[in-house]
């Protein structure tokens, strides 16, 4: 499976997610410069954490304008995996590829701290070897994080399932406290509805080696590469 | 040659986490009749336009496209004249 | 009609000095040229006040490959890689615009770091603050905390240790230390040479404008009602800008085509220009009109002299200069050439076909003054040691001293500051802040390097060379609790006007204590920066030397830290049980009282605790472990409780007040715990060392209880209400 | 009662990094007439003083002392009395 890490002039993670991928996982990944407006051959692209832009103005804003997101809408619009951390959500919200806009965070603090998350759902290509309902520990690290959707659009968000992960407590309950940001209705990561692109706030990435104290990130990778795998499988043999 | 004075407010009914700290600051100073604050960008641009409605339908579309983002804010604007 | 101050005196030159200017030129300078010796003769540029002095440290060893006198040292780590590492002040700054001052110190020592050639990994933060009841403090240490972490989180380098203290002296002076460590390949390491005559010499990164002019001669200076007026110098910071210039210089040395690079730093343009070309033994030519510029209608001498942030210097070899320009634009940023390198070792600079100065490359760095000044032992410094502290009468509640201590803010946790800090990012962080000092994995290999700062600025002001000597240890203390060997360190010596023989003694017995904890200890200073003039009104801050320092460990999966792990563990103590009153917390906090002895260092037994303590963790017989500094042993083993989320059961075999022995700050000491199994063992290592060490009790349980050895309870509380106490005071004083 | 419009801005000189950098996202995005951009802050309080002149010193109190930060920026506002 081939996954490309877009590189946008102030991304900080892509180092990061470029490791896991090549030395965690032993898979092919390379680095798109945000200039870029070719796909084909991915599987699957990442838009990593960091401040695209400085971040000045709005988080995201100015980076949804690099051509290379025009080349994201495409691949996500044809079924590829898209997958946004931290800075990266922010810039799937602004380029419209998932709904809602992110504020700072209510503590009017960058967080970086530990937090717990509930997997809302493991029905989706970046969750399913997940329990659903599993509690997970990852790390935060934003200024912006606070979560918003209008009350329609929120309905919808949950009616249709595309909540994939809450803050909560070490025991699972989605509380006031739990909730390092202010986001609503604790939302720590969605989808959308086709299920192939998602953006999160924590940082699977940095949670994905032993000699870093946690593994939990490391499943959303597996989970991507197990999803890749029954495609192909269908694709190739017909089962399924 | 104008100026565009553009002001990007949260929409009402969004939680402003700034403006309510801003708020607890101001009354922790003694500044009690301070019932509200909201806080908000103020961006000014210098544009080498020579037609007001040229200028006004620029300034309109960044603001729809980059400076304010619908899901959140609101914009308004003000265009005057300058002299070079 | 007033009389007009010369215009030199106006940029901070004395008479004499002028005077030798004059002779050197053997003519006048006219206004540009005033003005560059005036920043280049300043005492932060040209450390014309502390140069004697310095040469007291050790600076080197089989590990170093670059001592003090780049833009900073570097020490091996084995496989062909390096760390490269230095850290600065940001003082006067900071004081004015707590903000952007300290955002702007980042920015500047983490570009020294990349000017070496690598990679910068970490950042560390020193701080010092006046008391938090005072709301302009709490602005200034918001302030500064926000600084650093905008700037350092957008960087993408995490901020992954530092320190917090506390104390009146730096009510309107605070200190801004910001230390930067970097990784580099050996073959890639760069230095600020200009050298090979005829090569380009570029300007990278923002453009240029007015910012900060005269910042070098401002840090030179006390902090006065004026210094208000001076405001305009205060300079914003650009972290993305830096962030592409980062990106941007790394990738334009992989190609292999870079000779020199140097940051541009205080006095801009004329001090990388003219360090460049000292150091390679050369000249330099430039033209201030190719300056890209950010204002319009800039003097010659505005630019010259221009603070502006991120910005550096690249020598090229001649004919590479489109390439360098390629990879800059591709990161959206400037490459201009503005002039070349000469032969002659002169500095020359043009504005277009104009000369608007021109002097000797020497004039400028070598020949700055250097002043060998007197020292006089102050008056407060027998008062203060023979203070009968004895006298004072011991506390009946110990569980209360405790917990005040647990919650003062220098002893307190500081996750409020660090929780700011993005300190995970690039995925090194093993022990993250918190801890007795922070590890990093090197990727891709099995080691991992430990870092820390310190320095106890009480100590230094009751006995300055004891409190050097302390700085030094303790830092390697730290950096020995985690398991990583101490290979270099760097120094930020914070003083106040060492015009005045007090404080001059007091630096110059600073840097003779920690010469000689240097010395015994084996840890060469490898870089390192004084910031002098921190003072205010005349009073100046409390002495306060800063010690960064960077350990190796060759197994990083071996690292240690200080919370307890599982019931039924033993608490063991490496060196001294005794007691000791003189200058610590406890005294000031609960007393009010600073004064007594310094404790006694012995560095032999300092260096045997730990490398004891290094081979115990090495061996993997240790399963915690911890210092013991402020508040002493029962603050140790509090934090050791709270880190662990686990109470201790111990008794202590207690001679004397039991005060000095629970909160009394002896030296070389450390906290371990082990298996039960591996006690004998343990003690065996530590015997062989010639380590005193002791059992002191056990982990397990909810509460954090001492008894002494005829069972009666000095200590009884609740590991839950301590943790309360300790977690919450920074974030509760901050509002 | 009153509503105050407060704009603060950075001093001539002071760099403007978010300016800066939306212009240059402008100039991206094609607008290539816009010469200048600067950003600053839009603070909007609610004031319940019934008295002008005890409204303008203190907004301009507030302005000094916490709003804007003296030392880059400056500031200015406009006080237009409303009904409650
Ligand atoms: N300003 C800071 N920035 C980042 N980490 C900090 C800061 N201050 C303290 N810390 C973290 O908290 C730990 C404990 O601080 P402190 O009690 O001062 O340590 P010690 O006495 O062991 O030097 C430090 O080692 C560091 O990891
Ligand atoms: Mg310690």
């Amino acid at each position: 499976m081939r996954f490309g890490i877009v590189v946008f002039p102030g991304s900080n993670c892509d180092m990061d997610c470029y490791h896991v991928i090549d030395q965690v996982l032993g898979h092919p990944v390379s680095y798109i410069w945000h200039q870029e407006k070719d796909l084909t051959g991915f599987d699957c692209i990442i838009l990593p954490g960091g401040f695209s832009y400085g971040d000045y103005l709005r988080s995201g804003a100015i980076a949804r304008f690099s051509p290379v997101m025009e080349a994201v809408a495409e691949f996500a619009a044809k079924g590829g995996l898209v997958l946004g951390i931290c800075n990266g959500f922010q810039i799937l919200l602004e380029a419209g590829l998932l709904p809602g806009a992110m504020m700072r965070n209510n503590c009017l603090q960058f967080r970086c701290q530990d937090v717990y998350l509930k997997v809302e759902t493991n029905e989706t290509p970046f969750t399913n070897i997940y329990r659903a309902g599993e509690v997970i520990r990852m790390p935060i690290a934003h200024g912006e994080g606070n979560y918003y959707a209008a009350p329609e659009a929120l309905a919808e968000l949950e009616e249709n399932g595309q909540v994939v992960f809450r803050y909560c407590t070490p025991g699972g309950e989605v509380t006031t406290e739990a909730n390092p940001n202010g986001s609503c209705n604790n939302i720590a990561g969605i989808c959308n509805k086709e299920r192939n692109v998602l953006g999160l706030m924590p940082h699977p990435e940095r949670c994905a080696e032993e000699i870093l104290g946690n593994t939990d990130g490391k499943k959303l990778f597996l989970s991507i590469l197990s999803w890749w795998e029954g495609q192909r499988c269908e694709e190739v043999l017909g089962c399924g | 040659m104008f100026q565009a004075r553009i002001f990007v407010t949260l929409k009402d009914g969004v939680l402003d986490p700034q403006g309510a700290a801003v708020k607890t600051a101001l009354t922790s100073l003694g500044y009690e009749r301070v019932a509200d604050v909201r806080v908000g960008k103020y961006i000014v641009l210098s544009l080498g336009h020579s037609n007001r409605e040229e200028a006004e339908k620029e300034v309109r579309e960044m603001c729809e496209r980059l400076l304010a983002n619908p899901v959140i804010e609101n914009y308004f604007f003000e265009l005057q004249e300058v002299s070079s | 009609m007033a009389e007009q101050k010369p215009l030199w005196k106006e940029m901070g030159l004395t008479a004499e000095e002028y005077q030798r200017i004059c002779e050197l030129l053997g003519r006048e300078p006219n206004y540009v040229e005033t003005g560059m010796f005036a920043v280049l003769w300043s005492e932060h540029c040209a450390y014309k006040n502390s140069r004697p002095v310095l040469k007291l440290f050790p600076t080197s060893g089989p590990q170093v490959l670059q001592g003090p006198g780049e833009n900073a040292g570097v020490v091996d780590i084995g496989d062909g890689q390096a760390v490269v590492f230095k850290i600065e002040s940001h003082n006067h700054p900071s004081a004015i615009e707590p903000y952007q001052g300290a955002a702007t110190g980042v920015g500047g020592i983490v570009r020294d770091i990349f000017a070496m050639g690598a990679r910068p990994i970490a950042i560390l933060n020193s701080l010092r603050f006046g008391t938090l009841e005072s709301p302009r403090v709490r602005y200034l240490f918001g302030g500064v905390v926000s600084g650093i972490a905008d700037y350092g989180n957008c960087l993408g380098i995490p901020t992954v240790g530092g320190e917090v203290y506390f104390h009146p002296s730096y009510n309107d002076n605070p200190l801004v230390n910001a230390m930067c460590v970097g990784l580099v390949e050996h073959d890639q390491i760069k230095r600020g040479r200009a050298s090979g005559v005829g090569n380009p010499v570029m300007l990278v990164g923002a453009p240029t404008g007015r910012d900060g002019i005269h910042g070098a001669t401002f840090a030179s200076e006390e902090l006065s009602e004026e210094s208000e007026d001076r405001r305009p110098a205060v300079q914003v910071g650009d972290p993305f800008m830096e962030k592409l210039l980062i990106e941007a210089c790394l990738e334009v040395i992989q190609t292999g085509c870079v000779v020199g690079i140097q940051d541009l730093g205080a006095a801009g343009l004329t001090s990388a220009c003219a360090e460049t070309a000292a150091r390679a033994g050369t000249g330099i030519e430039i033209d201030v009109s190719l300056v890209p510029r950010r204002e319009e209608g800039m003097t010659p001498y505005e630019v010259m002299l221009s603070e502006s942030q991120e910005r550096m210097l690249l020598i090229p070899e001649q004919g590479k200069e489109e390439l360098v320009q390629q990879i800059f634009h591709k990161w959206g940023l400037n490459a201009v050439v503005i002039g070349r390198v000469t032969g002659d070792g002169i500095f020359r600079v043009k504005e277009g076909g104009n000369l608007v100065a021109e002097v000797p490359v020497k004039a400028l760095t070598e020949e700055a003054p250097v002043y060998y000044r007197t020292p006089r032992v102050p008056e407060y410094y027998e008062k203060c040691r023979y203070w009968p502290v004895e006298r004072l009468p011991v506390p009946e509640d110990f569980n209360k001293v405790l917990l005040t201590l647990l919650e003062h803010p220098t002893i307190a946790s500081k996750e409020w500051v660090y929780r700011q800090y993005d300190h995970m990012v690039l995925i090194n962080t093993v022990l993250r802040p918190g801890g007795d000092a922070a590890v990093l994995r090197i990727k891709g290999t099995k080691k991992g390097i430990g870092l820390t700062t310190d320095g106890n600025s009480r100590y230094c002001y009751l006995d300055p060379y004891l409190g050097g000597m302390i700085a030094v240890a303790e830092a390697a203390r730290n950096l020995s609790c985690v398991g990583a060997k101490p290979l270099g360190l760097t120094d930020c010596l914070n003083f106040g006007n060492p015009e005045k023989p007090e404080i001059f003694w007091q630096f110059q017995e600073v840097v003779k204590g920690m010469s000689e904890a240097c010395k015994v200890l084996e840890i060469p200073v490898v870089s390192g920066n004084v910031s002098f003039y921190n003072e205010t009104e005349g009073v100046a801050v409390y002495p306060t030397p800063v010690v960064g320092m960077v350990g190796l460990l060759s197994d990083v999966t071996k690292y240690c830290s200080p919370g307890f792990k599982e019931p039924g563990d033993h608490i063991v103590l490496l060196g001294p049980l005794t007691g000791h009153l003189g200058a610590s917390e406890y005294l000031a906090v609960i007393h009010g009282c600073e004064a007594g002895p310094v404790p006694e260092i012995d560095l032999l037994q300092e260096k045997a605790v730990q490398d004891c303590c290094r081979e115990l963790i090495n061996q993997g017989l240790v399963k915690s472990a911890h210092d013991c500094s402020e508040g002493g042993l029962a603050v140790a083993l509090a934090e050791c409780c709270i880190a662990g989320g686990i109470g201790a059961n111990l008794e202590l075999e207690i001679e004397g007040r039991e005060d000095a022995f629970l909160f009394g700050e002896v030296q070389s000491r450390i906290v371990i715990t082990c298996v039960p199994r591996h006690l004998e063992k343990v003690r065996e290592v530590a015997r062989s060392f010639g380590v005193p060490v002791r059992l002191l009790g056990r982990v397990g349980g909810k509460r954090l209880l001492i008894r002494d050895l005829r069972g009666r309870v000095l200590v009884d509380l609740v590991v839950k209400e301590m943790e309360e106490k300790w977690r919450g005071s920074l974030s509760k004083a901050m509002g």
